[in-house]
């Protein structure tokens, strides 16, 4: 059955209907209806996901003309990121209930939902630019809601992210619409495969929507505000706006057009590094939110493997493209599940609860490791189809590259499921349906997912009872149970912790000691250089001084004599160039 | 740093002279480069000044064929005794002004002068239509004769704003009344039909003398007269 | 020569003249009075434009626009005189003082440091 | 059969309409008088627009002469874009006004508050007048009643500072007119028209005719503050009362840039050499920089928003080598730059009302006083930000259409080193807005909580700054029906 859905409002309905309620917040009669609509405001998205099986595309006069519309690429993408914003919405509502900031945090929810279902339903450069920047910016106010002093740090270190990321985008952007002479994102990839700016325009895609997707070494933002923010705040961060900057990705770069093998190559790389540090990283952190962090580094890291195959090789396209669709959906909803259950796992009251908890954990944790039947083992096993294509030599190691990652994941889980695990020692909270209801139905999803898939997916389910899918895990499993034992002994204390952020800090640690050095050493030599040149040395200093210098510059210009010789040369300047010339 | 001032001061002076006589060379220049043959709109003008109702073509074109200029020109006339007045200036008597006002001769002089400018003001204002001549002329002896009767302090300043203020106003209100009132007739923006172009152009004018007149005598003295008035008033009982 | 270059030469060069005046004179009476010199070197080429061929009748509207000029002309220049009453009753001088109060904040500023 | 219905000479009328009740009533009056004409010449440009849409453009012989004879008025897309720009922040700034409490005595007929109602409204006709006007001669004197009403109302309060201010702000229209007026005699002289239409159709390529061009070209860049033609503006927009640097920064120096677009473009394109465009852009350019430079060294808010006045005209001229040069683009720099400027008075006339309204509230505009705000003065903070979202062209905001189409037209026509500078700007605005910001959200934790002094702020203040940025804010959105509203007789083919 096919339904074709192309009124307008409908469409505007799934991106504007979020900013609705936000408007009312404000209104005091009617911020409780408001709020008791917010996660539902992404319903309409949902429904468009659900219903509309063809491409459509709608044009509404906004922006620079703006267009709607859903390819079925962007369709999955569309599904699990209003699926997710549901279920969070629904979470957050019981998690932040009595929370002074919960009309603030349902402002910032709102306008956040409003641009990740956006971007995704964009049609074209300049709307699906809106939508992105207004997602990243809005996602701010989710990330400081608790207002501490280390979460205001996080903030900030996301903010500038943001702005850096914005500060690549926006070249990228308009270099693209001009090689493409129009705003339309079908005309996008062709654009860019033909530009003779190819280079330029890849290399500030890769590290604008890098920086969203967590990319290796751009992922500095992601440990740290995935932990801060709230939880519902962090299921969404990690599982569907990340996915943001990995769909600009497909959306933008030359996918299936020449090949690119340089640039396939270098995203592979990439990704596989980032699978295993993300682990590294990740196994050394005792927050569970942080190793869930860590995750993500590392699972959009294979997903990353799978761009780079679709750049090498254009014939395995469709391939990769499935590889990514089926990936990010299992991503999304796991770790949404896991992120939901951290919260979930605090609220642990009796022993029963702390049984079914830890179950569904288990579960949650064992698809994202890619257990035999499970999502995960569905998503890698298209992985490892689309990396046949790859020639030859390439083929095998990534294949045995993958489940060595598969491995590392488990492991990473393994440490998960011990930093999370539901203690009933600690000081009962109530755990209400308003959590535990939401978090189940996504542990449903996780688990019952197959049962959802259209029949040739299924088949590829019961693909997976292979040994190949298998023997990952239970190698991971076995390395988290030898590893639970030597932690346990009592001699063993050797517990490395690197901490969130980690080559940021590096980074700011490496300034930190410039800026000594700079201090201690060279400002010192300098001073006594210009000392020695110059006897007046404050005044030297003082004309050496830039900034100084060009404001009294201003100052200067202000005397009128000088304002008004200044104008006399313009005009005399320019006649001369009237006369001469 | 008084001497860098000064060497500063002193460039920019040289700077200044050199591209002032450059500047004024290239303009001179320019001059002789305009056309010797006449190009202006006299040519335009002449086949139409039947239908302007008036004889003098500087009268026609200032308040037939470019009134709506010299409606702005009025408005900025009267938007300058606004900004003036907006500045409050304290009011202030001259030495001059006393002195004037103490001298027996100037109050005489002035009786004798002022109804005779005003009677040539009149007759400006009514020749301009065919002459040399017209509101602005007018206005202009008008304004002189009330300088004179302000320096020999022979008017009291009003007290009460809105006589004053209604003179002021009163030439720019029928101009713009003129002006939108032929919208009505269904004709243009300042269309005067050409029968009525005569006597509408005179009664505008003849107002905007009196206008003309008080506004720039008024701007000569710079205050607001009704508070420069109560202040006189409180100078005198004390 | 013809009448006409002789009344536009020696108009651009009282334009010039004036220009001078307006930039190099700190009083602020005698900036006025440069801008009055300036605007009637204006009036001056118009005038003589006007009438560029002796034989016919001179163009009127150069003639409207030079009124035009002369009453704006005149407005500005009295309520450029008015303020330069209040600068001289704030500051006790006729002139500009130098240093901007915007920029004042910064100057001082920069002493601290 | 009356001919009420042609609104090209509403917006023209109805303010000087207004100014006599203004002139003959008392303060309270006034206010009055004012709001209902600010509502009525809405009413009115709104009535053109839907006009100029419909029927195309509109004209209208003055006097029922036709050029060369009489003076036309004309009524483009560019031009109802400008009266509606008017409109719209002039009426807010009106609404803004009745609620603010000018400084400096009087009574009620004579004091500061009363005053600034006759003199908007000259100041308002006068830009109708420029928007309108399709004669050379008209155009001058609309810009001298222009400049005398805004010089008037900068000195409207009895400081010091805003009179000096002042003083230098009306020598420097004087030059620039004076100039003008020059340009527009050497024209007259050779081509014997006034009217821009035929004088486009006549100009020759001589000597007068660039040397008249130049000194009109420079006479109003002085006007519209070209660096480094600026040093008036920053002491005027900053010392002036609240709503007169709103007014001022919003909508005086927009007119004359619309003087220089409608000269450049429509009456001698030809002049417009490469050269002469890179020059006018490469002094925008610097404009650019110098102004966000100095607004990020500022102490106080007025003075920060009156620097980044003038940054952001300095995008204003980067529409002449962008537009003159980038063929099929330049309709894009063109349309870019006209945005540009509507977006900016939207934004910076908030910007102005906020800062104005905290400035108020806690008796002072340092920055550092600034910490707290936030929670009394909630809306006039969120104008703050929605406003400066604007000025640093993030999207939906109008400055973002503006910026995208300039760095469109940039890349597009090779000059990728204008791209450079407007992205450059832009960073450096979002350098000086969050600057403001932290120092009203982040308040140092030893600090005391500051007590507003005037806490009780009318709320139309608060609002009026609000409406205004969140048009600001909306104009992007709007901007499919705005462009083509300003694609009608724009003066580039094949639209």
């Amino acid at each position: 059955m096919t339904i074709t859905l192309t009124h307008p409002a409908l469409w505007l309905s799934a991106v504007g209907l979020p900013l609705l309620p936000a408007l009312l917040l404000p209104v005091a009669r009617l911020r409780s209806p408001a709020q008791l609509l917010m996660p539902w405001a992404a319903a309409p998205a949902l429904g468009l996901a659900l219903l509309v099986s063809q491409e459509v595309v709608v044009e509404l006069p906004l922006l620079l003309g703006m267009r709607l519309g859903l390819i079925p690429l962007t369709r999955v993408f569309l599904l699990f990121t209003a699926l997710l914003w549901i279920i969070a919405g629904v979470y957050a509502q019981s998690y932040l209930a009595g929370d002074a900031g919960f009309r603030r945090f349902c402002g910032f929810y709102l306008l956040t939902m409003s641009g990740n279902l956006g971007l995704i339903l964009a049609r074209d450069l300049v709307s699906f630019y809106f939508f992105f920047t207004l997602m990243g910016l809005a996602a701010y106010g989710l990330v400081i809601h608790a207002g501490t002093a280390a979460v205001q740090r996080a903030g900030r270190i996301y903010l500038i992210l943001v702005i850096l990321g914005e500060a690549f985008l926006l070249p990228a952007m308009l270099l693209t619409a001009v090689a493409a002479g129009t705003y339309n994102l079908e005309a996008v990839p062709a654009a860019v495969a033909g530009s003779a700016q190819r280079p330029l325009i890849m290399g500030l895609l890769l590290i604008g929507f890098g920086i969203k997707a967590g990319a290796l070494f751009l992922h500095v933002w992601l440990p740290l505000a995935h932990p801060a923010a709230p939880t519902p705040a962090s299921a969404i961060l990690s599982g569907t706006m990340i996915k943001a900057g990995l769909l600009g990705w497909l959306l933008f770069l030359p996918l299936g057009e020449p090949a690119l093998p340089a640039w396939g190559t270098f995203c592979m790389v990439a990704g596989i590094t980032a699978a295993f540090y993300g682990v590294v990283v990740g196994l050394t952190q005792s927050h569970p939110k942080s190793i869930l962090a860590y995750s993500s580094v590392s699972q959009m890291g294979l997903m990353t493997v799978a761009l780079g195959v679709a750049l090498a090789v254009p014939t395995a396209r469709t391939l990769a493209l499935s590889a990514i669709m089926v990936y990010a959906t299992h991503h999304a909803l796991a770790k949404g599940a896991l992120f939901l259950g951290v919260g979930v796992a605090d609220h642990v009251s009796t022993s029963r609860q702390r049984l079914l908890v830890g179950v569904g954990l288990l579960l949650a944790a064992l698809a994202l490791a890619g257990a035999p039947l499970s999502s995960g083992a569905v998503a890698k096993t298209f992985l490892k189809d689309a990396t046949y294509a790859v020639s030859d030599p390439w083929s095998a190691r990534l294949s045995l590259l993958l489940q060595l990652a598969a491995v590392a994941t488990t492991l990473l889980m393994g440490r998960f499921l011990l930093a999370v695990w539901p203690d009933t020692r600690k000081p009962a909270h109530h755990l209400s349906p308003g959590l535990w209801l939401p978090w189940s139905v996504a542990v449903l999803l996780v688990a019952g997912w197959v049962f959802l898939l259209p029949e040739e997916l299924a088949t590829v389910a019961v693909k997976t009872l292979a040994f190949s899918s298998f023997w990952p895990v239970a190698v991971g499993a076995l390395l988290v149970g030898g590893g639970w034992w030597l932690y346990r002994r009592p001699g063993m204390r050797f517990r490395p912790a690197i901490p969130e952020g980690d080559v940021l800090l590096l980074l700011l640690w490496l300034l930190n000691v410039l800026q000594r050095v700079r201090r201690a050493g060279v400002v010192p030599a300098w001073n006594a250089l210009t000392r020695q040149a110059d006897r007046s040395a404050g005044h030297w200093q003082r004309q050496t001084d830039v900034v100084t210098t060009l404001i009294r510059l201003e100052g200067r210009l202000n005397t009128w004599v000088v304002a008004g010789t200044i104008f006399m040369v313009l005009l005399t300047l320019a006649l001369l160039l009237v006369v001469l010339v | 740093m008084r001497g860098r001032a000064n060497i500063t001061q002193l460039w920019t002076r040289v700077i200044l002279v050199v591209c002032s006589v450059v500047f004024g060379l290239g303009l001179v220049w320019t001059a002789l480069a305009l056309p010797q043959e006449a190009t202006g709109l006299a040519r335009v003008v002449k086949p139409r000044m039947p239908e302007s109702g008036v004889t003098n073509p500087v009268t026609a074109v200032l308040l037939n064929f470019r009134g709506y200029d010299t409606l702005l020109e009025i408005g900025v006339l009267l938007l300058a005794i606004i900004a003036v007045w907006s500045l409050r200036l304290a009011p202030t008597r001259t030495a001059l002004e006393r002195f004037m006002a103490e001298t027996p001769v100037l109050a005489y002089l002035v009786r004798l002068l002022v109804p005779v400018m005003l009677l040539v003001a009149g007759y400006l204002t009514w020749i301009g239509s065919s002459r040399a001549g017209g509101a602005f002329q007018g206005g202009a002896v008008v304004a002189g004769a009330g300088v004179l009767l302000l320096l020999a302090a022979m008017v009291p300043l009003p007290r009460r704003r809105r006589l004053l203020r209604s003179l002021l106003v009163m030439g720019f209100g029928l101009f713009l009344a003129v002006a939108g009132g032929m919208l009505l007739l269904g004709n243009n923006l300042l269309e005067y039909p050409p029968e009525r172009a005569y006597i509408l152009i005179l009664a505008i004018e003849t107002l905007l003398t009196v206008s003309i007149g008080l506004t720039l005598a008024l701007l000569f003295l710079g205050v607001i007269p009704e508070v420069a008035a109560i202040q006189q008033r409180r100078e005198d009982n004390v | 020569m013809s009448q006409f270059s002789l009344y536009a030469v020696i108009s651009m060069l009282i334009f010039s003249i004036g220009l001078y005046g307006f930039i190099a004179h700190a009083h602020l009476v005698r900036k006025i009075l440069a801008v009055n010199i300036m605007g009637s070197a204006i009036f001056l080429l118009l005038i003589s434009a006007a009438r560029r061929d002796p034989t016919a009748p001179p163009d009127p509207v150069p003639h409207a626009m030079v009124l035009t000029g002369i009453v704006v002309s005149v407005s500005f220049t009295a309520f450029a005189l008015a303020l330069t009453r209040r600068i001289y009753a704030e500051t006790g001088q006729a002139y500009l003082p130098e240093t901007e109060p915007a920029i004042s904040a910064q100057k001082q500023d920069i002493v601290q440091k | 059969m009356d001919n009420l219905g042609t609104w090209i000479v509403w917006p023209i009328l109805l303010p000087l309409i207004a100014i006599i009740p203004i002139f003959l009533r008392k303060r309270s009056g006034a206010a009055n008088v004012s709001l209902v004409t600010a509502a009525a010449i809405v009413l009115a440009v709104a009535g053109l627009a839907r006009q100029v849409l419909t029927n195309g453009e509109q004209s209208h012989a003055v006097g029922g002469w036709d050029a060369p004879l009489g003076i036309m008025l004309h009524a483009d897309g560019l031009s109802v874009f400008m009266l509606m720009m008017t409109a719209i922040v002039g009426a807010i700034t009106s609404i803004y006004a009745a609620g603010y409490r000018f400084q400096g005595g009087g009574d009620s007929g004579s004091s500061s508050g009363y005053f600034f109602w006759p003199l908007s409204m000259f100041l308002w006709a006068a830009l109708n007048v420029l928007f309108l006007a399709a004669d050379i001669f008209n155009l001058y004197i609309g810009l001298e009643l222009l400049s005398l009403a805004a010089v008037a109302l900068v000195t409207l309060e009895r400081k010091r500072d805003a009179t000096v201010a002042g003083m230098r702000y009306l020598l420097a229209s004087f030059l620039g007119s004076l100039a003008y007026l020059l340009g527009v005699a050497l024209l007259y002289t050779a081509f014997g028209t006034l009217d821009l239409e035929l004088l486009g159709a006549r100009i020759q390529p001589d000597l007068p005719t660039a040397v008249a061009i130049m000194l009109i070209t420079l006479g109003t860049a002085l006007k519209t503050a070209l660096f480094p033609l600026h040093f008036w503006l920053p002491p005027a927009h900053g010392s002036a009362p609240t709503p007169v640097s709103a007014l001022l920064s919003a909508l005086v120096v927009k007119a004359s840039f619309y003087l220089l677009l409608r000269l450049w473009f429509e009456v001698f394109p030809a002049a417009l050499t490469p050269a002469i465009a890179q020059m006018l852009g490469l002094l925008g350019a610097i404009g650019i920089l110098w102004g966000s430079f100095l607004a990020l060294r500022q102490h106080k808010l007025k003075a920060l928003v009156a620097f980044s006045t003038v940054a952001q005209v300095g995008y204003l001229f980067l529409l002449f080598p962008l537009a003159s040069t980038s063929a099929g683009w330049g309709v894009d720099a063109w349309s870019g730059g006209v945005y540009h400027a509507f977006a900016h008075a939207c934004a910076k006339a908030a910007m102005f009302m906020a800062a104005g309204t905290l400035a108020y509230a806690i008796g002072s505009d340092q920055l550092d006083h600034l910490a707290g705000t936030f929670q009394h003065y909630p809306f006039s903070v969120t104008a703050l930000t929605l406003a400066g979202v604007s000025l640093m062209g993030l999207p939906p905001s109008g400055g973002f259409i503006g910026k995208w189409l300039l760095l469109n037209s940039a890349l597009a026509s090779g000059q990728w080193w204008f791209a450079l500078v407007i992205l450059t700007g832009s960073l450096l605005a979002t350098g000086y807005v969050t600057m403001v910001l932290s120092h009203i959200l982040l308040r140092p934790p030893d600090a005391a909580p500051i007590e507003p002094r005037n806490t009780r702020v009318s709320f139309t203040l608060e609002f009026a700054a609000l409406l205004l940025a969140l048009i600001a804010l909306g104009l992007g959105l709007a901007a499919t029906p705005m462009l083509a509203l300003l694609r009608i007789g724009m003066p580039f083919t094949g639209y």
